[in-house]
C-alpha cells in the first residue's frame, strides 16, 4: 500500500473495527476477537509507515476542503509518528488487559465500552496525523466526546459527576480558548497548515503572540496544565483500562502532543524565543509539576495518586517544550513515549490489584507484593522509570530536559526538575516498600494474581519499559528530528 | 397651519390605528382583541387610499367624461388587504370558539390561570 | 365621527354593542372611502365590515357569550405602545407629500400606465378591476388562496368530530 | 419551456396541490400529492439554484406584465439559497408527516392537514421568491394563516391559545409590515423591490423612509421572534403537531430573516441601514440578550420541545448577531447559520416527534433511559445536538466558525468570546438530554414501545446526516452564503 | 323565526333579487364598481339570509355542505388553472394574452374566468364559515 493509503487505513481500521464490534456485540469472544484484530491491524499500518518517515519522507493525505482554504488533511511527521506508534502499540496490550479486567469484574455495557475504545483510537490517529489545526481540532473534540461514555461507564452518580467535570473542562477550555485561538491564527496567518518554523512567524506583535500562546496553552485542556487539570482525577471513575490507555496515554498525550505541535509548528521555536511574552509558560508548568506532585503525595487512593502524578508528568513535557532548546524539545518528545509505557504499567498494576484484591487505597497495600509478585514487580519497574532511575527511559528523557534547561540557562527549570524527582520518589517508593517489605494486614482475604491476560499485559509493558532505552534508537531519532 | 391641513387624513389614520392597537394589547377578552385587530387593520386602508385621492378627480373608471382619476393602485391593494383581514378574523374567531369549548372562558387571564392549575396538577 | 365610534368601542364593555359599533364604524369607513373615490373598496368594506364580519362576530358571541370582564388593571404599557406608534407615524407622514398633491410620486410613477393604457391593453374600463385581475392578478390569486386557507382552516378547526383539545 | 417557467412552478405546484387535495378529500391521495408537490418544489429549487449560480439572477414577469407594472418573481443568490432550504425541509417533512399525523390527528382532518402543509410551503416559497413588496405581504399571510391552523391542530388544548396568541402578534406584525410598505409606496410610488431600491435614493420623503424602515423592522422581527418579540414562539413550537413543529422551526423564522435581509440590504441598502442608523448596534444588543437569556431559560425547561424552542430563540440571536456585524464574514455567518440551524432544528424536532409518538410525552421524566428502547433516535438527537453546540464535524461548527471569524476581523473580540461562551450553555442543555437518555435508569411506568416507525426514522436520519455532511463538505453552504453576502453588500446603491 | 309569514314572504321575494344583484356585480365589474369578491360575499349573504329565515336545515338542503366545500376548493383551483392555461399556451404564468388570438379578448377571457374563480371560492368560504359557526352553535 502507498503511504497515503496507509494513513487512510490507520484511520479507517479502528472505525470499521468499532462497527464490527457493535455488530459482534452479542458474542463476547467474537467481539474481543474483532477488537484484538483491529488493534493488531492498526499497529501494522502505523509500523508500515515508519520506514518512510525515518527516511525523512512526509506522507500526506488530503480528503476534502472543509472550509475555503482549509482542507481535512493528514501529514505524517516524526512527532505524530512517535505518538501514533505508542498509542497503537499499547492498544494491543491494553485490549488484552481489558479482556481480563472487564470479565474479571463482569462490567456492564462491555460492547459500548469496546466500541467507544476503538473510536477513541481512531480519533487519536486523526490527531497524530493531522496536517493542520482544523483537522487536529476536529479529532481533538471527537476524542473528548467518544471518551465521555467511557468515563461515565458505570452510570452512577459519581460517574455522572465525573463525566460533567470531564466534559466541562475539556469542551469548555477547547471551545472558549482553543477555538478562538485557532480562528485568530487563521485571521492572522491565513493558513492553518503545520509548517516547520511556525506559521505565525512575523505576523503579529509580541503581545498578540503572547496572548495567543496563553489561549492555546490553557485551551489545550488535555495537557492538564493547572488550573485546568481537575478533569483528569475526575476521569478516574472510569474502569481502569480506560484510565490506563486513555488517561495515561491517548487523551493526555494528545494534549501534550498538541502543545508541542503548536509550539513547534504554529508559533515556531525561534518566534517564541524571540519574545519575552512566553516566559510565563515554564513558570506555570513548573508550578503544575510541583503542586501536582505534592497532591499526589498526599492522596491515599492509588488511582488518584497516579492521576496527579500524570498531571505533573505532563507538565514535564510542556515545560521542556517551553524551554525552546532543541535538546529539551527532543526530551519532551521522548518523554511522551517514556511516560506512556511507564504510567500504563502502573495503571495496569492498580487495575490488577483492584480485580484480584478489590483494594483501591495505598494504605491497604501492605505486603501485597508477596501475593502478586508479578504485578508489583512490574509496578516497581514503572515507578523507577518515572522517578528517573538510570538506565530506565524516564531517566533518558529527564536527562535531556536537564541539559536543555542548562542550555537555556533556566535555573528555575533545573530546580523544578530536581525537586520533582525527589517528590516522585517520595510518592512512589513507599508503595513499593510497603508492598514487599511490610507484613500483610490481619484478616485480608487471601488472593493470588489477577486473571492471566491482565498479568500478561502488565508484564509486557514493564518489559517494554525496560527495553525502551535499548530500542530507543527509533524514538530518539524521531525526537531529534522534531527537536531539529 | 398647512402641515395640519395637508396631513390630517394621515393623522386620523394614526389615531384609529393607535386605538385599535390599544384594544388589542390592553384588553383581556379574546373577541374584543380580534375586533381591535380588525380596526387596526382597517385604519391602514385610509393610509393607502387617502393619498390616492386627487381633488377634482373621480373614481378610476375610464370614460370620455373625465380626465382626472384618483389612483387605482391603492384601491387594489386595499381590496386585497380587506380580504386578508376578514380571513384572519374568521380564523381567529374559529380559534376563539374552540378555546371557549376547551376552557369555558374567553378571558385571557382566566385561561392562563386555568393552564397554570393544570400544570400544577400534572 | 369614526374617531368617536372607535373611542366608544374602546370604552364599551358589552360585546354585542361593541360588535354593532364595529359595524357602524365600517359603514362610516365605507362612506369616507366613497368620498375618496374608492368605490370598489367602499363596496367591499361595506359588505365585509358591516355584513360578513358582523355576522361572524355575532355568531361567535352566540357561542361564547358576551360580557367582557374588567379591563386589565394597568393600561399604561399598551397606552405607551400605542403612543409610540402614533409618534413614529406622525414623524413619518410629516415627510410625505401633502394631501392630493398631483406631483406626488404615487401619481407620477407606476400609475399613469394603468390609467393610460388599461383600456387599450385589457379592454376593461374599470381600472381597478383591470389592475386587480390582470396587472396584479397574481396578488388576487394570492388573496383568493388566503380566503381558501381561512376556509379550510375553519373547517379543520370546527368540523364536528370526536372531542379533541382536552388536556390529557 | 419548463426551465424558464420554473420560478412560477416553484410556488404554483405546491399551491395548486392544496385545492386538489381538498377536492379529492382522501387522506392517502392527499399525502401522496403533498409528497409529490414538495419533492417537485425541492427539485425546482435545486435547478433554480444551479441556474442562478451559472447565469446570475433570474427575473420572471407574472402575467407577462413587465415590472414594475406587473408582479415580478426574482431569484438571486440569496433567495435561491433560502428556497433550497425551505423546499428541502418541506420535502423531508411531508413523507415524515404520514405516521405522526395519523397518530396525532383524527382521520377526518388528515387531508386538511396536508392541504395546509402545501399552503404553508407555497406561502414561504412565495415570500422568498417574489420581487414585489406587496405580493410578499400576501404570501406572508398565506403562510401565516396556514401556520395558525397547523399550530391550532395540536392535541393539547394549550395549542389553541398558542395559536391565538401567534395569530394576534403575527397579524400585528404583518400589519406593521403593510404600513411600512405603504409608506415606501407613498414615498416612491412603486412596489417592486428592485424598483424601490432604485428610486429610494432620490425620494424626498426621507423621514417616511426611516419610519418605513422602523415599521418593517418591528413587523418582521415579530415574525422571526427577535428577542423581546419572541413570546409567541415557545408555546407555538411546544404544542403544535410534531410534523408541523419540525417544519415551522426549520423554515418559518428563517424566511422572516430572509425578508429582513432583503429589505435591509436590497431595498434600503447598507449605507442607510448600517452607516446612517444605529440599526447594527440595536440588532447586536438584542441578539446578545436573546442568546444569553433564551439559552439560560432553555437549560431549565422540563419539556424537551420547549427546551428546543427556547434554543431556537437563542440561535436566531446568532443569526441576527451576524446581520448586526454587517460585514462580509458576518453576513456569511448569518446566512450559513440560517441554513445550518434550519436543518439542525429540523432534525431535532423530527426525532423528538418520533419520541413523542412512542413515549407519549417528551418531558424529561419520560426520557429517562430512553437510549435502551430507542437507541437510533437518541443517537440522532445527540448528533444533532452536537451540531447545535457547534462541535467540529457538524454543520453548527461552520456557523460558529464564521461568526467568531467575523467578530475577530471586526475587531470585536468580546463578541467572539460571547459566542463561544454561550455555546457552552448549549452544551449544558444538550447534555441534559444525553444524561437523561443514556445514564438514567428508566423511571417507573416507562413502557416505551421501541424505535419510531421506519419512515419517520429514515427521514429524520437523512436530516441528521445532512447536519454532519454540511459540517465537512461546505462547498454548497459556505459558497452559497458567501455569494449571497457579496450580493447583499454589493447590491447597496 | 320560522313561523314569521311576513319574513318568509319577504325573503322569498328578496333572495332572488339578491342573487340577481350578485350576478350583476359580478359581470358588471368590468364597467362599474364590483367584482368577484363582492359578488361572492353577496351570494353568500343571500344564502345566509335564507338560512336565517327558513332555518339551517333548509339551507343545508338548498346548498349542501359537500357542495360548499367543493366550491371552496374549486374556485381557487379554477383561478390557478387559468394561470396554468397561460403556461400551456406558451405564455408566462397567468398570461391572459395567449388565451385568445386577439390579446385584448384574451385579457377579457382571463379576467372573466378569474373573477368566476374568486366568486366561487369567496361565496363558498363565507357560507362554509357560517355553516360551521351555526352548526357549532346548535350543539354547544
Amino acid at each position: 500500500m502507498t503511504p497515503a493509503q496507509l494513513i487512510a487505513a490507520a484511520l479507517l481500521v479502528p472505525a470499521t473495527g468499532a462497527a464490527g464490534i457493535a455488530l459482534a456485540g452479542r458474542w463476547p469472544n467474537l467481539r474481543e476477537g474483532v477488537t484484538l484484530a483491529a488493534a493488531a491491524a492498526l499497529f501494522a499500518c502505523v509500523l508500515a509507515l515508519l520506514p518512510t518517515v525515518l527516511a525523512g519522507g512526509v506522507p500526506q493525505l488530503f480528503v476534502l476542503e472543509m472550509l475555503p482554504g482549509i482542507a481535512l488533511g493528514f501529514r505524517v511527521e516524526p512527532l505524530g509518528m512517535l505518538f501514533a506508534l505508542v498509542a497503537s502499540g499499547l492498544w494491543i496490550v491494553n485490549s488484552v488487559y481489558s479482556i481480563g479486567y472487564m470479565r474479571g469484574n463482569d462490567e456492564p455495557h462491555q460492547t459500548r465500552f469496546y466500541v467507544c475504545f476503538a473510536l477513541a483510537l481512531a480519533a487519536t490517529m486523526g490527531i497524530a496525523f493531522s496536517a493542520n489545526l482544523l483537522t487536529l481540532f476536529l479529532f481533538y473534540e471527537m476524542l473528548t466526546l467518544v471518551t465521555w461514555p467511557l468515563v461515565t461507564h458505570h452510570g452512577d452518580d459519581d460517574a455522572k459527576q465525573g463525566g460533567r467535570l470531564y466534559l466541562g473542562f475539556l469542551l469548555g477550555t477547547s471551545i472558549t480558548f482553543l477555538l478562538p485561538a485557532i480562528i485568530a491564527t487563521w485571521a492572522l496567518a491565513g493558513t492553518l497548515e503545520f509548517t516547520p518554523g511556525g506559521i505565525l512567524r512575523g505576523t503579529a506583535s509580541g503581545s498578540v503572540i503572547g496572548g495567543l500562546l496563553a489561549l492555546y496553552m490553557f485551551g489545550i485542556g488535555k495537557a492538564a496544565l493547572m488550573p485546568f487539570h481537575r478533569w483528569l482525577p475526575a476521569a478516574m471513575v472510569a474502569p481502569t483500562p480506560v484510565s490506563a490507555l486513555l488517561h495515561a496515554v491517548a487523551v493526555v498525550k494528545a494534549g501534550v502532543f498538541t502543545v508541542v505541535k503548536v509550539v513547534v509548528y504554529v508559533f515556531g521555536v525561534e518566534t517564541l524565543a524571540g519574545i519575552r511574552a512566553a516566559d510565563w509558560l515554564p513558570a506555570v508548568a513548573g508550578f503544575t509539576i510541583v503542586a501536582a506532585s505534592i497532591v499526589a503525595l498526599r492522596s491515599d487512593n492509588l488511582k488518584r495518586r497516579l492521576a496527579y502524578s500524570t498531571v505533573s508528568q505532563l507538565s514535564y513535557v510542556v515545560l521542556a517544550a517551553a524551554l525552546l532548546t532543541p535538546l529539551s524539545v527532543a526530551g519532551a518528545v521522548f518523554h511522551i513515549a517514556a511516560h506512556a509505557v511507564g504510567k500504563i504499567t502502573l495503571f495496569f498494576a492498580a487495575g490488577a490489584i483492584y480485580t484480584a484484591a478489590h483494594k483501591t487505597e495505598v494504605s491497604q497495600l501492605d505486603g501485597i507484593g508477596r501475593r502478586m509478585p508479578w504485578t508489583m514487580g512490574a509496578f516497581t519497574v514503572g515507578a523507577l522509570s518515572l522517578i528517573g532511575i538510570p538506565p530506565l527511559p524516564g531517566f533518558l528523557s529527564k536527562w535531556m530536559m536537564f541539559q536543555g534547561a542548562a542550555q537555556a540557562g533556566n535555573g528555575m527549570a533545573l530546580a523544578v526538575l530536581a525537586l520533582s524527582t525527589l517528590l516522585n520518589a517520595a510518592y512512589f517508593l513507599p508503595i513499593v516498600h510497603a508492598a514487599f517489605w511490610r507484613a500483610p494486614r490481619e484478616g485480608d482475604a487471601p488472593h493470588g494474581e489477577a486473571p492471566w491476560p491482565s498479568v500478561a499485559a502488565l508484564v509486557v509493558t514493564a518489559a517494554a519499559t525496560i527495553a525502551l532505552p535499548f530500542a530507543s534508537a527509533v524514538p530518539l531519532a524521531l525526537a531529534r528530528a522534531v527537536g531539529g | 397651519m398647512p402641515a395640519f391641513a395637508s396631513h390630517y387624513t394621515y393623522w386620523i389614520t394614526v389615531l384609529l390605528m393607535a386605538a385599535g392597537l390599544y384594544i388589542v394589547v390592553a384588553r383581556g377578552n379574546l373577541v374584543k382583541k380580534l375586533i381591535g385587530l380588525s380596526i387596526f387593520q382597517t385604519s391602514v386602508y385610509l393610509l393607502y387610499i387617502a393619498p390616492g385621492k386627487l381633488i377634482g378627480g373621480t373614481a378610476p373608471i375610464l370614460s370620455e367624461a373625465f380626465k382626472v382619476y384618483s389612483n387605482p393602485l391603492p384601491h387594489v391593494l386595499i381590496l386585497t388587504a380587506i380580504v386578508v383581514g376578514i380571513a384572519t378574523l374568521a380564523l381567529g374567531l374559529a380559534i376563539v370558539v374552540r378555546i371557549r369549548e376547551a376552557y369555558g372562558s374567553i378571558e385571557e387571564d382566566e385561561i392562563v390561570a386555568a393552564d397554570r392549575d393544570a400544570g400544577d396538577r400534572e | 365621527m369614526m374617531v368617536v365610534t372607535v373611542v366608544a368601542i374602546v370604552l364599551q364593555r358589552n360585546l354585542f354593542s361593541v360588535v354593532v359599533l364595529a359595524g357602524v364604524y365600517s359603514f362610516l369607513m365605507a362612506t369616507v372611502l366613497v368620498a375618496l373615490d374608492a368605490v370598489d373598496v367602499a363596496m367591499t368594506e361595506a359588505s365585509v365590515g358591516a355584513g360578513i364580519s358582523t355576522v361572524l362576530l355575532l355568531g361567535a358571541l352566540y357561542l361564547c357569550g358576551g360580557e367582557e370582564a374588567k379591563p386589565l388593571s394597568r393600561p399604561w404599557l399598551p397606552l405607551a405602545v400605542a403612543l409610540v406608534i402614533v409618534g413614529a407615524l406622525v414623524y413619518g407622514t410629516l415627510g410625505l407629500p401633502a394631501f392630493s398633491d398631483p406631483q406626488a410620486p404615487i401619481h407620477t410613477h407606476v400609475v399613469p400606465r394603468y390609467l393610460g393604457q388599461a383600456l387599450a391593453e385589457t379592454g376593461v374600463p374599470n381600472v381597478v378591476t383591470a389592475v386587480l385581475a390582470s396587472y396584479r392578478g397574481y396578488d388576487t390569486l394570492g388573496e383568493t388562496v388566503v380566503v381558501f386557507t381561512a376556509g379550510i382552516g375553519v373547517i379543520a378547526l370546527l368540523r364536528r368530530l370526536r372531542r379533541k383539545g382536552e388536556p390529557r | 419551456m419548463t426551465l424558464e417557467h420554473l420560478p412560477a412552478l416553484q410556488v404554483m405546484v405546491p399551491l395548486a396541490a392544496a385545492p386538489l387535495i381538498v377536492l379529492l378529500r382522501h387522506a392517502g391521495f392527499a399525502w401522496a400529492l403533498a409528497v409529490a408537490a414538495s419533492l417537485f418544489a425541492f427539485g425546482a429549487s435545486l435547478a433554480l439554484a444551479l441556474e442562478v449560480s451559472r447565469a446570475g439572477a433570474i427575473s420572471y414577469a407574472m402575467g407577462n406584465w413587465p415590472p414594475p407594472w406587473g408582479i415580478e418573481y426574482r431569484v438571486d443568490a440569496l433567495s435561491a439559497f433560502v428556497l433550497v432550504l425551505v423546499s428541502a425541509v418541506g420535502a423531508l417533512v411531508a413523507p415524515y408527516a404520514r405516521r405522526s399525523v395519523a397518530a396525532e390527528l383524527p382521520r377526518e382532518q388528515h387531508y386538511l392537514y396536508y392541504a395546509v402543509h402545501c399552503l404553508c410551503l407555497a406561502g414561504l416559497l412565495g415570500m422568498t421568491i417574489t420581487g414585489d413588496a406587496f405580493n410578499l405581504f400576501v404570501f406572508m399571510e398565506i403562510a401565516s394563516l396556514s401556520m395558525y391552523v397547523l399550530i391550532a391542530l395540536g392535541r393539547d388544548r394549550r395549542a389553541l391559545l398558542a395559536s391565538y396568541q401567534y395569530l394576534i402578534l403575527g397579524t400585528i406584525g404583518a400589519t406593521f409590515y403593510v404600513i411600512g410598505v405603504g409608506l415606501l409606496y407613498l414615498a416612491t410610488g412603486t412596489l417592486n423591490i428592485a424598483d424601490l431600491a432604485a428610486r429610494l435614493p432620490e425620494a424626498q420623503a426621507t423621514r417616511a423612509v426611516l419610519a418605513a424602515l422602523a415599521f418593517i423592522t418591528v413587523g418582521v422581527s415579530l415574525k422571526l421572534a427577535l428577542f423581546p418579540l419572541h413570546l409567541w414562539l415557545p408555546n407555538a413550537y411546544a404544542y403544535a403537531p410534531s410534523a408541523a413543529t419540525a417544519f415551522l422551526a426549520a423554515t418559518a423564522t428563517k424566511v422572516s430573516v430572509y425578508v429582513l435581509l432583503r429589505f435591509y440590504f436590497t431595498v434600503f441598502g447598507a449605507p442607510l441601514v448600517v452607516d446612517a442608523l444605529p440599526v447594527p448596534q440595536i440588532l447586536t444588543g438584542l441578539s446578545i440578550i436573546a442568546i444569553v437569556s433564551a439559552s439560560l431559560v432553555a437549560v431549565w425547561q422540563a419539556d424537551l420541545k420547549r427546551l428546543l424552542a427556547y434554543s431556537s430563540v437563542a440561535q436566531i440571536g446568532y443569526i441576527t448577531l451576524g446581520i448586526g456585524m454587517a460585514t462580509r464574514d458576518g453576513l456569511t455567518a448569518a446566512v450559513v447559520h440560517l441554513f445550518n440551524h434550519g436543518i439542525t432544528k429540523g432534525a431535532l424536532f423530527l426525532l423528538v416527534g418520533g419520541i413523542a409518538l412512542r413515549a407519549g410525552s417528551v418531558d424529561f421524566g419520560r426520557l429517562r433511559g430512553l437510549a435502551r428502547t430507542m437507541p437510533l433516535t437518541c443517537l440522532g438527537v445527540t448528533l444533532a445536538g452536537l451540531s447545535l453546540i457547534g462541535v467540529p464535524g457538524t454543520a453548527g461548527f461552520i456557523s460558529k466558525w464564521y461568526l467568531v471569524l467575523g467578530a475577530i476581523e471586526a475587531g470585536q473580540a468580546w463578541l467572539a468570546a460571547l459566542v463561544v461562551l454561550t455555546s457552552l450553555i448549549a452544551v449544558a442543555y444538550v447534555w441534559r438530554f444525553v444524561e437523561a437518555a443514556y445514564l438514567s435508569e428508566p423511571g417507573s411506568g416507562t413502557a416505551v414501545a421501541g424505535e419510531a416507525p421506519l419512515a419517520m426514522l429514515a427521514v429524520s436520519w437523512v436530516m441528521v446526516a445532512a447536519c454532519v455532511w454540511f459540517g465537512f463538505d461546505t462547498s454548497f453552504t459556505v459558497q452559497g452564503a458567501r455569494r449571497a453576502a457579496e450580493l447583499m453588500l454589493g447590491a447597496a446603491p | 323565526m320560522k313561523r314569521e309569514p311576513v319574513l318568509r314572504v319577504v325573503g322569498k321575494l328578496l333572495i332572488p333579487y339578491m342573487l340577481m344583484f350578485a350576478l350583476y356585480v359580478q359581470f358588471h365589474g368590468d364597467f362599474g364598481p364590483g367584482g368577484g369578491f363582492q359578488a361572492g360575499v353577496i351570494t353568500a349573504a343571500a344564502v345566509i339570509f335564507y338560512a336565517l329565515i327558513f332555518g339551517l336545515p333548509a339551507a343545508r338542503r338548498l346548498v349542501p355542505e359537500a357542495l360548499v366545500e367543493t366550491m371552496v376548493a374549486a374556485g381557487a383551483f379554477l383561478y390557478m388553472a387559468v394561470g396554468f392555461a397561460g403556461l400551456v399556451l406558451g405564455g408566462n404564468y397567468l398570461d391572459y394574452f395567449v388565451l385568445d388570438p386577439d390579446p385584448v379578448a384574451g385579457q377579457h377571457r382571463g379576467i372573466f374566468w378569474v373573477e368566476i374563480g374568486v366568486l366561487v371560492t369567496v361565496s363558498g368560504v363565507m357560507l362554509k364559515i357560517f355553516y360551521m359557526f351555526a352548526g357549532r352553535g346548535r350543539a354547544v
